[in-house]
């Protein structure tokens, strides 16, 4: 019963905790497996999630933050939440130190379709918070071996404020390389800010990215979404190359208990990735 | 054996627990068998409050408000007498025994009164015994089919 | 003399109609058909032409009063009550859930209602025994005089009787059996809170598996929470699908604040309910 | 092909308490359930239906994962095992035996496996129990509609009915066969009763109860296309208490929520049925839910029984025992909304 069960999570340790905003309510946990087969079990892609598990709090299901060719760990960007009911198990981790040993349930989900965006030029769009498994998607593509494999790449990226950019270390990095283009923009700039301002639809619209042999990738809260959509369609992106990740209620993370369904799909195991085509055969049901 | 009886206090930050501060600082003698929770007013007692602390064990529960009229919030305790009327008919609709309930009106300066009641009632709830009704004991492991 | 619920079904409908003709009101809360007629549903009229599917028999024992909370603040509603929804809309117009002037009420005199699922009748045992509505702007029907009375109360006598441990070992009994489907406190019409207090999980007031204490938990709160609001109707307990009695511990609680508050609940739109007022000489005897 | 006296059931239950656990319905105040039997006697074949359905001998409402401690590493977290004997699983009605081999496509047989399900229900032997020919319905179940028959021994191991005093029991499955085989309170059948059996499961898919033509694909697309029509599904949920009840009698539904209950610092986690119609079921720690409204989560439990299900694994996810309908406290009939669905 206790071997190969997938209710059960695999011990893990929090060797490194960052803090990514000024707000200091998402941090990023880089977990090491204490066991070693574990390790080898956990083969993931860019966009799958795992449920973090804490003992007495719960499970929460978290996007895997890190690319698959970064070694020794896997990276959990979580935000601590709380706006309704009091988010257990995100509050417990953000209380925690390094070296904590917590569960992890993965990996769990699909994928980016990396097959599918091969040979493609990607435009990856990314709003605040959810950035998270964009930048999986970024690094495993940037990767010295795997770059070849993808044509441009052109990332958008907006927070509200400066101090609200996820990787702020990363973005810098990434801005240097030729080998993408990368657009940071902040709702509204401070002092120091000397990048673009500009809500995410309207840069999305100066960049204008070619919708020829092009994917556009994007991750946003809803209203982002809402307003960036129309922006590909007129440029001329169909609806199987835009792609996006769905956010669900989930428990278990493998189909089973039956709350993430939005129609006939589990979003935990059938998605949680869905190009717009697929969802527009879907309800509206989240 | 000898039975120790554990009871929790709920004391009211401005009297009965000011009383019992005066009770410790009078060095008055009373029996350790109470654990006191503070809140603000006698009001801010959640029903459930009582409920949950003899499932977790507590053998009696003692409730410690200003006197009515007293009330730092002026009516607060004058809710919480009605409230907690019903919370005793409740228990012991239920089957705890009564005497394992008590509200007390203690006002600051009442530091001898406050040590006996807790003297009395320690002895009434040993008395009366280990309270196994409500307690959970362990986590039980049903096997509901 | 018997109820004549043919002739109550046509009143009601005739004044549905009315209402919703002259839009005095966007909905009407009544009974329609079901899948078949000893199981009438709570049935909603929103135009003239539903109010055909209206109907009244001895089987409509819901409460209505359920419904009411559910429409937003000041929507018209029309709503059809017996004796015991009448006194769950004046305590849901003292909790200030529903306006008075937002409500058409059609007061229903009925006695001899029958228990859809048992087919038994439900009387003063399970509810409060009342026959005539306490508040209504229509009385379909006529009062009904001359039944005999019965305290609701009388059902209490064999448990008050018991001992303490005999009462836990019957309590323990039937609490153990409830599976959470919490189907009490949906049908309840006093039972309005979003997020009930055993859904939350900080504090975690019970445990979401139905294990013997968060069983208790859950239903011990649930009566201290309708201490002086219960208007025993009984709804709880015959949306219950494993029986459990709660309108025992109900009827308890409220023959208890009726003898230390002197108020019943759901009698008169004046009162505020017992338990969020006080009066400055309420005895300290009531602690004993 | 066995049989034994009706009067003599004590006696097989006796011998299948020797071989493992028996579990077979028993008079309660609220009706009949099923529970694991201590005492031979307690057995007792005169009921219609239960009240609860027999999934919980596959998927109790309260399964535990792990044990932990607070206080201790993650290490220390020890995984509860299942030590399961064989389990006899006595006189289940067609309708729910079909709804084991519905739920079996869900929890093992698509997908990731569901290691609880999966043994629990290689250690059951199920005895299916013909309903009464003469009375086969009692106005809430539909069954038939569904296609499954008063008599129908699919999904069952060992399929039993009676003829008069007597109880005939046949094998239907390799697994029945060497139970049966292996069984001494029982006597052979005669020709003459194999006739009779071989009769009353043809005679039972002839019975007809609360009938509407219907084809899965035809009743999926219908809701389908129903999804946005809000005032439909408001109509229809008007009623609707959205309480748990519905949900947690019904033998197909298999929602359920993972919970960690603690007492001070000993805890377990396990799995608890959830509901659809709770409003916390959908509830995202950032506050958003999707359903918020009754009529949302009844169209949700509508559609997925037979609407996403018959998408996503051919089948209608519904047996027509008519619990639901049974235990409704508002009386509320899901037939009565398909039927209504296909009409709109």
């Amino acid at each position: 019963m206790c071997s190969n069960n997938p209710y059960i999570p695999m011990p893990v340790e929090i060797i490194k905790i960052i803090d990514e905003v000024d707000t200091h309510d998402i941090k990023s946990f880089r977990l090491k497996f204490m066991n070693k087969e574990d390790e080898a079990k956990f083969k993931y892609l860019p966009g799958q999630f795992s449920e973090l598990s804490i003992y007495g709090r719960g499970e929460s299901p978290i996007g895997i933050a890190s690319s698959p060719t970064e070694e020794g760990y896997v990276e959990f960007t979580v935000q601590r939440a709380g706006a309704i009911q009091p988010g257990l198990v995100t509050a417990a981790l953000h209380d925690m130190d390094e070296g904590a040993k917590i569960g992890l349930r993965g990996p769990l989900g699909n994928s980016w379709p990396i097959e599918f965006l091969e040979k493609k030029n990607i435009v990856v769009v990314g709003g605040g918070f959810a950035f998270t498994t964009l930048r999986s998607l970024i690094n495993y593509m940037l990767h010295k071996d795997n770059r070849s494999r993808f044509g441009e790449i052109t990332v958008i990226y907006g927070a509200r404020t400066p101090g609200l950019l996820l990787y702020k270390d990363e973005l810098a990095a990434w801005e240097k390389r030729d080998d993408i283009k990368t657009i940071i923009t902040v709702d509204k700039g401070d002092e120091t800010w000397k990048g673009r301002e500009g809500f995410v639809p309207a840069v999305c619209k100066d960049a204008a990215p070619s919708p020829n042999n092009a994917v556009a990738v994007i991750c946003g809260p809803p209203v982002m979404i809402k307003f960036t959509l129309p922006v590909f369609f007129e440029l001329g992106f169909s609806k199987e190359n835009i792609l996006t990740s769905l956010e669900m209620r989930m428990k278990c993370g493998i189909g089973k208990c039956g709350r993430c369904n939005v129609g006939y799909k589990y979003v935990c195991s059938d998605g949680p990735v869905f190009s717009l085509a697929e969802l527009d055969e879907l309800p509206r049901d989240f | 054996m000898d039975f120790e009886p554990k009871i929790l206090g709920i004391a009211c930050n401005w009297c009965t627990y000011t009383g019992a501060d005066l009770a410790g600082t009078t060095r008055l003698q009373y029996p350790q068998n109470l654990r006191v929770v503070r809140v603000m007013c006698s009001s801010r007692i959640n029903p459930s409050f009582i409920f949950r602390a003899f499932q977790l064990g507590a053998d009696g529960v003692l409730v410690g408000g200003c006197h009515p009229g007293d009330c730092h919030y002026n009516t607060g305790n004058l809710y919480a007498r009605r409230r907690l009327a019903v919370t005793r008919k409740i228990l012991e609709f239920a089957g705890i025994e009564p005497g394992r309930f008590r509200v007390e009106w203690i006002s600051a300066s009442e530091g001898n009164k406050f040590a006996e009641v807790v003297t009395e009632f320690t002895e009434q709830v040993r008395n009366l015994g280990p309270q196994t009704k409500f307690k959970i004991e362990q986590l039980p492991t049903p096997e509901k089919i | 003399m018997s109820i004549n619920f043919k002739q109550i079904e046509e009143k009601l409908k005739s004044e549905a109609t009315k209402l919703l003709e002259e839009g005095k009101v966007g909905v009407v809360l009544a009974y329609g058909k079901g899948y078949d007629e000893n199981h009438p549903l709570p049935f909603v009229a929103r135009k003239a032409s539903d109010v055909e599917n209206i109907v009244f028999n001895e089987y409509c024992t819901a409460n209505m009063a359920r419904y009411i909370v559910r429409y937003p603040r000041g929507t018209k509603i029309a709503i059809a009550v017996k004796a015991a929804d009448s006194r769950a809309v004046i305590q849901l117009i003292q909790e200030d859930k529903v306006k008075r002037e937002d409500l058409v009420i059609l007061g229903i005199p009925a006695y001899g209602m029958k228990n859809a699922k048992t087919g038994e009748v439900v009387d003063s045992k399970t509810t409060c025994g009342m026959y005539n509505p306490v508040i209504y702007d229509t009385l379909l029907g006529e009062e009904v005089h001359g039944q005999s009375v019965v305290s609701p109360y009388d059902v209490l006598a064999e448990y008050e009787a018991m001992d303490k441990e005999a009462r836990w070992a019957f309590w323990k009994k039937e609490l153990d059996k409830c599976i959470r489907c919490y189907a009490c406190r949906k049908a309840c019409p006093m039972c309005y809170c979003d997020p009930c207090f055993i859904d939350q999980n900080k504090p975690k007031w019970g445990e979401k598996s139905p294990e013997s204490h968060g069983n208790l938990m859950y239903h011990l709160t649930r009566f201290h929470h309708l201490a002086g609001r219960c208007i025993d109707c009984g709804e709880c307990s015959r949306a219950c699908p494993v029986d459990i009695p709660l309108y025992l511990f109900h009827k308890k609680v409220a023959k208890d604040c009726e003898e230390m508050f002197g108020q019943a609940a759901g009698m008169s739109i004046e009162d505020k309910p017992a338990l969020v007022n006080f009066r400055v000489e309420d005895s300290d005897k009531i602690l004993e | 092909m066995k049989k034994t006296s009706i009067n003599k059931i004590s006696d097989l239950a006796a011998e299948l308490l020797g071989k493992g656990t028996l579990v077979a319905p028993v008079k309660e105040d609220a009706g009949f359930n099923f529970r694991e039997i201590s005492n031979a006697g307690q057995v007792d074949l005169n009921f219609y239906n239960t009240l609860m359905s027999p999934k919980s001998a596959f998927f109790p409402q309260t399964e535990d994962f792990v044990r932990y401690d607070k206080n201790k590493s993650v290490l220390d977290a020890q995984c509860v095992d299942l030590n399961l004997k064989p389990v006899f699983l006595f006189g289940v009605r067609p309708c729910d035996a079909k709804s084991f081999q519905i739920m079996d496509i869900h929890f093992s047989g698509t997908g990731v496996v569901d290691p609880y399900w999966k043994k629990r229900r290689e250690a059951t032997t199920v005895f299916g129990y013909a309903f009464d020919i003469n009375t086969p319905a009692d106005g809430a179940d539909f069954y038939s509609t569904l296609n499954i028959g008063a008599a129908d021994p699919e999904g069952s191991d060992v399929f039993m009915m009676k003829r008069g005093d007597e109880l005939l029991l046949k094998a239907v499955t390799p697994k029945g066969e060497t139970l049966l085989a292996s069984l001494t309170s029982l006597a052979d059948a005669s020709a003459d009763e194999q006739k009779y059996f071989d009769d009353t499961v043809a005679a039972g898919r002839d019975f007809k109860t609360r009938f509407t033509c219907v084809d899965d694909k035809v009743i999926a697309k219908k809701l389908e296309d129903l999804f946005h029509k809000t005032e439909f599904w408001e109509k229809i949920s008007d009623a609707c208490l959205s309480c748990g009840a519905c949900t947690f009698v019904c033998p197909t539904c298999y929602c359920f929520d993972i919970c960690d209950e603690t007492l001070f610092s000993k805890g377990v986690r396990r799995r608890v049925w959830d509901a659809c119609m709770f409003t916390d079921f959908t509830l995202e720690a950032s506050g958003h839910n999707p359903r918020t409204k009754v009529y949302q989560r009844l169209r949700q439990k509508i559609c997925h029984k037979y609407s996403f299900h018959v998408r996503k694994y051919g089948v209608i996810s519904c047996v027509g025992c008519g619990r639901c309908t049974r235990n409704c406290p508002v009386n509320i009939d899901i037939f009565s909304i398909v039927d209504e669905a296909l009409k709109a």
